[in-house]
């Protein structure tokens, strides 16, 4: 063992974009022929060590060894002569082109385009056949779903002869089962003597599949352990650095009236994909109601046309009364007037204006308050700065200084800034998507008290997330969605993981063996079209 | 010192500016003086440039082109004792010398020119602006080439209509061309700096064509008939000359004072035949003698030979 | 965190920009055989060494504060308005309308129903480029250049047909004398010295100075300009708040339109008092530099239109005394917006990194 | 209108095409790869300058093609230079290029040759000369065809037939080409581009390149082919007439070449109000035909006649980096 050269070995990594140290000094050796997991928080550098592995980004500092020998990767051409290929996290195609160009992208044969294509149509023929990794060469990556794009990616590194492949969070925007389908091609690579480094954020998915796996945080490598010698709990805490208490403490909800009914909802997007199916459900006063599913199946737009920025047909009722869904009155501050307040599930892109000062976001959405005023014209800034170093205090925002501009904070006190112009406004209604997306672990747990105490204060929750563990463990009710479309609803204690899962693949869960095997079995022949949209 | 100004195309126009510009050099040479000269680049800057000249005691100062009638009307009471001229237009003010030229007469004798040098029995014109200075021009070459011959095809076109359409060669080659494939033989462009382009154009495509205002038969020697002459040299060099006692009012310049005519040199000396000279020169003295009118189409906004 | 302190990114750069703009513009005037240094004492001379000189370079400011700020609060909502040229063109015409066939009792009126008249015809031909880009997505760049080219057109269609006075040029009638703004030389007459005697600078200029402050207040002051910054900084952000994006583009467009309409209060019926062709003389094009070099802000535009204002009058004089074309005027101006506008990293990128160094040092020296 | 008329104003209509087709194709290189370029007018005046001054000055038309296409691409490497390498906006790029080449030309101009921001006048070998094609004399009877193939086809630039050519090339590079594949992938998705081993940079640059050398041959056209010397301002407002055409043609080669051949048309009309008066029965406002492409590109833009989509990411610059 000692004599092989390790297929991988980074020394010394260092990497700054600006002030921010994203990676520290990593070191980090990956043997031939495994599965090398890494795991960490958001931001804790592992796209970016793996993007300077690929010649995307250039390090500061360190060097880089592939099997043995001292490599400089100053490029992804580097890289791919190396033997190196990597799926981003954010994957890398050209939409309105066809598989077989964006293969060939790059590894052209010649200076001509036919024969490089006619080869690559062979060369496809045989390496889905060899990996299960089935695509319609002649179609536009825009119209193919997510799955087809993983295996082009997939497809792409491989027919550039990869012998290390890096994948960085692969299965987020996958199913279960497609996941599973997706393991099972790495398995055969790791059997065909490949060497595959796999960034993920579930655990599950590390003990599953990986030989060794390292922890990053805050840009630093803190630990590279054996998996069959690690546990779950282990690893989270190597991440957080400290021990964690996932379980949140609550009493069983006081269901009220009914506040939000909402009655076959349907949405259409400009390219005429139908988004929502069909939605309807309702959501009582102290009740938290978790929507599970995939990234990508209906859950944003179901929040954009509550919060009001989405067109949609349908019924939707807030507290008995009829919301208008279409017209000029449908907007974000109708809903706020009517007593909805919404958390958006991406708070650098909605929640906040990145370039506007605390105090400034604090009346986002709001600046039509009448305690915001000065004037019929004028805005009273001074009332609103007030304002904020008041609902700073009460949200542990760190730093409490209201003339920071939000892009100053960190991501779990962005979150916080939100979460406190939102829940201070003593709404009806919240809305909230992906509450803890990117926030460690301490400011998770205040953020999942301050949802439980709003409920408890006799208000309507409706929470999209895509962890389930999240959905689990705060829900009072849960609602799975698939493809536009409510799968099901269950209650946390009478369901589990798996029996999510499936739904969230899109399956009824009634002879659940049975089911489970055939929708293996058909992802495996149809090449897994489960992701294509329809 | 006199100064003079110069009209936007610029004093190397090889037309109107530069037949100015000749007449100040000729003046600077001849007296071994010095002016200043100025050529603007926008309007705007008119009444800054003669006010420029006129605090800086430039005397008389001497502008060429309508165009600054107005600021000229605007400035020339608050410097009283500067005289100024203006050429090509009327300016009402004790100090100043309106200078204004027959162009229909000179127009009317080039025109008879083109038409008896025409074999096709079709000539054409190319204006620049569509102002009635132009049409003026037009309207004086087509009553000439019918005096020739009544049966003469005249085409007129127009450049465009805004100043833009002084600078236009490209669009100036392509009226010429146009001009030809309806039959033109003979092109006469009194459009500034888009005249380059007719007659290059015409000189290109083997047909004749005549100048304006400057000498311009040396630009394709054996190409060009003529140019007909608008001695702005002249008025240039006869106020200059002045000096400060320069006398104001109306002045009139045409066949009669040799304000305007044709121009006969070593370059087109083979394309006029001693009986075309012989019978323009006949029409030039019969003007001169008030025996020949022609119609100025400023007077009325008419034309009895051309409809625009 | 930024990685530079504030006054760097609103003064140093923008500083640095102007002085690489102006060794530039010196080695050009090197090379066409001329004496920069003589070149800018002239400038300086002819700009600001007279009342008259300073007559001229707030006229030009003026022009260019109107076509700033339009270009500036475009740019506030994240839209590029090329059309301030078409815009004030037709601002014009808006202008020669009122002025022409209202009977004004006194300039006062006048100047309103000028200003408001200006403002609606140059907010008119913002409008539809504004709409294509809401409702439409067509890039209001685009629209707007084709937009400056019929402007153009239009103008020229009235001037030579409808508003055409007699005689040679196309343009209007001369306005009657009730609409005649005060000019500087009227305003500051001390019967024996005459302030900016025959400047064209006149009362439009404490317009525009109203207009840069009513501008400051309202991006930094009001609801609608809150929603214009918002929408500016992120549309998806904004549509979350519930700002719709069609009504901020188009009040924006609107807003950007109707100042750079106004421009023509100052050029039309200010100092030529008729309407004639070539009226803007490409004052809507240098609002871009304007707007670049102020960095989108009232004062930094008025601060930037001055500069600009004495580069044109300077210019100006430089042209008249020396064989030196006014072009040049151009070429720096191109030169300021390819510094300040495009090549703006190319400063930015070395300071940035020396501050980082420098906060590096800093912080290296507190802990060790 | 009789067929000789129609004969001649397809002729201008191809004379006064040329430049936008070349202009227009260079703008579709450069957008192709996601630069927009809103300069194509201003390094067509310097072409068109350089060209002229080059040729005047050696009197060969060949050393000023060369010269300005020399001219066109030192600003098309300022544009690559603010918007590929420093990351600047590509629409004040082109602005400041615009002024750039309306400011230089002249004070250039004015400097060297003293003729009021002019070149002199070109002749024989300085210019291009209309080249006539094999056997066009001798075909030039045969009915219909003959005028068609001596009158319209035969007899321009050389430079008219290499904008012509350009059509059907560009399609090929572009689309049957490794080059072509590159340049589209990178004005769509440049990450894709990188992450494939390929130089964004590099490819940009290329395309910026090519930009320059088309625009480069349609300033010089102007001047040494169908001018036969430099004015000021002589583009004449073509670059953006060639833009307008690009989002027209919706960056397609051979869409382009249809748009062009369009405007061209309209330009050719209007210097013909005798025949439009003749055909349509009442007079037409010059102004209104040369201002036609314009409207008609709004009306494109505004999507009532098919969508103009542009490259993705087209206008933004490739940022790794924060
Ligand atoms: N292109 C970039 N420019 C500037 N900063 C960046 C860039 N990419 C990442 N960062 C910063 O570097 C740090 C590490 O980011 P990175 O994407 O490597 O984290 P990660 O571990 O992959 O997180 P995630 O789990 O969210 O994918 C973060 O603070 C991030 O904001
Ligand atoms: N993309 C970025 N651009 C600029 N600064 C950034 C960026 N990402 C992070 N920072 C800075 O780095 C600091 C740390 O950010 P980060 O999001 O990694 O915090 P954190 O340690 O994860 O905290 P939290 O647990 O609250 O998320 C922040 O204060 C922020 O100023
Ligand atoms: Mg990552
Ligand atoms: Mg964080």
């Amino acid at each position: 063992m000692s004599d092989v050269a390790p297929a991988i070995e980074l020394k010394g990594i260092s990497k700054a974009f600006g002030p921010v140290q994203a990676n520290k000094d990593i070191s980090i050796r990956v043997m031939p022929g495994t599965i090398h997991g890494i795991i960490g928080e958001n931001g804790a550098g592992k796209s970016t060590l793996m993007s300077i592995l690929y010649g995307f980004y250039k390090a500061d500092a360190g060097e880089i060894f592939i099997s043995g020998r001292k490599t400089a990767i100053p490029d992804s051409q580097a890289a791919i002569a190396a033997g190196i290929g990597m799926v981003f996290q954010h994957f890398k195609l050209v939409e309105n082109f066809t598989v077989l160009e964006n293969v060939i992208l790059g590894a052209e044969d010649s200076g001509l385009l036919r024969p490089s294509l006619s080869r690559a149509r062979r060369e496809l023929k045989n390496l889905a056949e060899e990996y299960e990794l089935n695509v319609d060469p002649d179609a536009l990556i825009e119209e193919v779903g997510v799955g087809m794009q993983q295996r082009v990616e997939i497809l792409k590194a491989l027919y550039r002869k990869a012998d290390i492949l890096i994948l960085d969070e692969p299965t987020g925007v996958l199913t279960p089962a497609e996941a599973d389908h997706l393991f099972r091609i790495l398995e055969n690579l790791k059997r065909e003597g490949k060497t595959i480094i796999l960034i993920t954020h579930k655990l599950r998915e590390i003990m599953e599949i990986t030989d060794t796996v390292s922890v990053m945080r805050r840009g630093e490598m803190t630990a590279t352990v054996k998996t069959s010698e690690t546990s779950p709990p282990e690893l989270a805490e190597l991440m957080v650095g400290r021990k964690v208490l996932l379980r949140v403490d609550k009493v069983p909800a006081q269901i009220g009236r009914k506040i939000l009914e909402v009655k076959d909802l349907n949405v259409t997007d400009d390219k005429g994909v139908h988004r929502l199916k069909g939605v309807s459900f309702d959501v009582h006063a102290g009740e938290i109601l978790g929507i599970a599913g995939v990234a990508g199946n209906g859950q944003s737009e179901l929040l954009e046309v509550l919060g009001g920025y989405e067109r949609a047909t349908g019924l939707v009722k807030i507290n008995g009364e009829e919301i208008d869904l279409t017209g000029a009155k449908s907007d974000g501050q109708s809903r706020r007037a009517r007593g909805i307040s919404h958390v958006p599930e991406d708070r650098q892109r909605e929640g906040l204006i990145m370039d506007f000062h605390a105090w400034e976001n604090t009346a986002f959405g709001y600046h039509h308050d009448a305690e915001y005023q000065r004037s019929k014209l004028f805005m009273n800034n001074a009332a609103i700065r007030k304002d904020t170093e008041e609902k700073m205090a009460r949200f542990d925002v760190r730093p409490p200084d209201p003339t920071l501009e939000a892009k100053s904070f960190s991501g779990g006190n962005q979150q916080k800034i939100v979460l406190a112009r939102e829940i201070e406004q003593n709404p009806d209604l919240l809305l909230i998507g992906q509450p803890t997306r990117g926030v460690d672990i301490g400011a998770i747990e205040f953020i999942h008290q301050q949802i439980v105490a709003l409920r408890d204060q006799g208000k309507a929750i409706l929470l999209v997330s895509v962890e389930l563990e999240e959905i689990l463990s705060l829900s009072d009710r849960i609602a799975v969605m698939f493809d536009g479309k409510i799968m099901g609803e269950r209650m946390p204690d009478k369901t589990d993981e798996k029996e999510l899962g499936l739904l969230m693949a899109g399956m009824t869960t009634e002879p659940r063996g049975l089911l489970h095997e055939a929708v293996e079995a058909q992802l495996a022949h149809a090449g897994g079209d489960a992701g294509k949209e329809v | 010192d006199p100064a003079i100004l110069f009209d936007l195309g610029g004093k190397f126009d090889k037309s109107f500016n530069e037949s100015a510009y000749n007449g100040a050099q000729r003046w600077a040479e001849e007296t071994g003086g010095s002016y200043a000269e100025v050529e603007i680049q926008s309007d705007a800057q008119r009444e800054q440039a003669i006010r420029r000249f006129a605090e800086s005691g430039a005397n008389p100062i001497v502008m060429a082109g309508f165009s600054w009638a107005t600021p000229l009307a605007e400035v020339a009471a608050d410097y009283p004792d500067t005289k100024f001229a203006i050429i090509d237009m009327v300016v009402e003010a004790p100090n100043v010398r309106s200078v204004v030229f027959n162009e229909h007469e000179g127009s009317y004798l080039v025109g008879m020119m083109a038409a008896m040098a025409s074999e096709s029995g079709t000539v054409s014109f190319v204006g620049g602006m569509d102002i009635p200075l132009i049409r003026k021009f037009a309207c004086g070459y087509a009553q000439g080439a019918m005096a020739v011959n009544p049966d003469v095809t005249v085409i007129a076109n127009m450049t465009g209509t805004t100043p833009a359409a002084w600078n236009d060669p490209v669009k100036g080659s392509e009226l010429t061309l146009a001009q030809i494939s309806q039959g033109s033989d003979v092109v006469f462009a009194a459009a500034g700096g888009t005249g380059v382009g007719v007659l290059q154009t015409a000189a290109d495509q083997d047909i004749l064509s005549i100048g304006v205002d400057a000498n311009q038969n040396y630009l394709h020697p054996g190409e060009v008939l003529t140019s007909m002459m608008k001695r702005v040299d002249n008025a240039v060099y006869e106020a200059m000359s002045q000096g400060e006692d320069l006398e104001v009012g109306f002045n009139v310049m045409g066949v009669a004072n040799e304000g305007v005519g044709y121009a006969l040199d070593e370059f087109n000396a083979e394309l006029v035949p001693d009986e075309m000279k012989a019978t323009v020169d006949a029409a030039a003295a019969e003007m001169a003698a008030g025996t020949l009118a022609v119609h100025d189409y400023t007077s009325d906004e008419t034309c009895p030979a051309l409809s625009f | 965190m930024d990685v530079m302190p504030k006054w760097a990114d609103v003064v140093l750069i923008p500083v640095i920009s102007i002085l690489l703009a102006a060794i530039l513009s010196a080695l050009v005037i090197l090379a066409i055989g001329e004496n920069p240094w003589e070149a800018l004492k002239l400038m300086v001379d002819g700009a600001l060494g007279s009342t008259y000189g300073w007559g001229y370079t707030l006229y030009y400011a003026t022009n260019f504060i109107f076509t700033g700020l339009a270009v500036a609060i475009a740019f506030h909502a994240r839209l590029f308005n090329i059309g301030g040229e078409g815009q004030a063109l037709i601002g014009g015409l808006g202008v020669a309308i009122i002025c022409l066939f209202i009977p004004w009792p006194h300039w006062t009126f006048a100047l309103l129903g000028a200003a408001i008249g200006a403002a609606l015809f140059g907010a008119a031909w913002a409008a539809i480029p504004a709409f294509l880009q809401a409702k439409r997505g067509s890039h209001v760049v685009i629209t707007t250049i084709m937009f400056n080219f019929i402007a153009a057109a239009v103008l020229n269609y009235f001037l030579i047909g409808a508003l055409k006075a007699p005689g040679m040029e196309p343009a209007t009638a001369k306005f009657p004398e009730a609409t005649h703004l005060p000019s500087f030389q009227d305003m500051f007459n001390f019967g024996e010295t005459t302030f900016f005697r025959g400047a064209p600078a006149n009362i439009t200029f404490f317009v525009a100075l109203a207009a840069c402050v009513a501008l400051w207040a309202l991006i930094w002051k009001t609801r609608l300009g809150y929603e214009i910054r918002s929408f500016g900084h992120s549309e998806t952000a904004a549509k979350y708040a519930g700002i719709s994006p069609t009504k901020i583009i188009m009040v924006a467009m609107l807003i950007s339109g109707a100042l750079a309409g106004m421009m023509a209060i100052n050029n039309v019926q200010g100092e030529a008092e008729r309407l004639v062709l070539n009226a803007v003389e490409g004052a809507g094009f240098i609002g871009i530099a304007v707007a670049l070099m102020g960095r989108s802000h009232p004062f930094g535009v008025l601060l930037a239109a001055l500069l600009f204002g004495f580069l044109y009058q300077g210019g100006a004089e430089l042209a008249l005394w020396t064989s030196i074309p006014r072009e040049l005027i151009i070429v720096i101006q191109a030169l300021v917006i390819l510094f300040t506008g495009a090549l703006d990293n190319m400063v930015r990128m070395p300071l940035e990194r020396l501050f980082l160094s420098l906060r590096r040092a800093k912080n290296d020296g507190r802990t060790v | 209108m009789d067929f000789a008329t129609l004969l001649q104003m397809l002729d201008a209509t191809l004379r006064l095409a040329t430049p936008l087709l070349l202009a227009c194709l260079a703008g579709l290189y450069s957008e192709r790869a996601g630069i927009f370029d809103i300069g194509l007018e201003g390094k067509m005046l310097a072409a068109a300058f350089l060209s002229a001054a080059i040729a005047a000055v050696s009197g060969s038309v060949w050393l000023g093609l060369l010269a300005g296409i020399g001219a066109s691409m030192i600003l098309s490497a300022v544009h690559g230079l603010a918007s590929i390498t420093f990351r600047g906006n590509q629409l004040i790029s082109g602005v400041a290029i615009n002024f750039l080449a309306a400011g230089l030309t002249v004070v250039i101009a004015q400097s060297w040759f003293a003729q009021g921001g002019r070149t002199p006048q070109l002749t024989g070998d300085a210019r291009f000369n209309p080249i006539q094609l094999p056997l066009a004399e001798t075909l030039q009877d045969v009915p219909i065809l003959g005028p068609i193939y001596y009158e319209l086809i035969s007899g321009h630039t050389i430079l008219v037939y290499v904008a012509l050519l350009m059509v059907p090339l560009t399609w090929w590079i572009l689309f049957r080409t490794r080059f072509g594949l590159r340049l589209r992938a990178v004005g769509e998705n440049p990450a894709a581009v990188d992450t494939a081993g390929v130089s964004v940079i590099w490819l940009r640059f290329a395309a910026v390149g090519i930009c320059g050398i088309l625009c480069g041959i349609a300033g010089a056209y102007l001047a040494t082919a169908l001018q036969a010397g430099f004015v000021k301002d002589m583009s004449a407002g073509r670059g953006f007439i060639a833009l307008a055409a690009l989002i027209f043609a919706k960056w397609r080669p051979w869409y382009a070449l249809y748009a062009c051949l369009l405007f061209g048309f309209l330009q050719a009309m209007s210097l013909r109000s005798d025949v439009i008066e003749g055909v349509v029965g009442f007079q037409v406002n010059g102004q209104f035909l040369d201002v036609l492409p314009y409207i008609l590109t709004v009306v494109i833009l505004a999507g009532f006649v098919g969508k103009a989509i542009p490259p993705r990411a087209g206008g933004e610059p490739y940022v790794k980096e924060r």
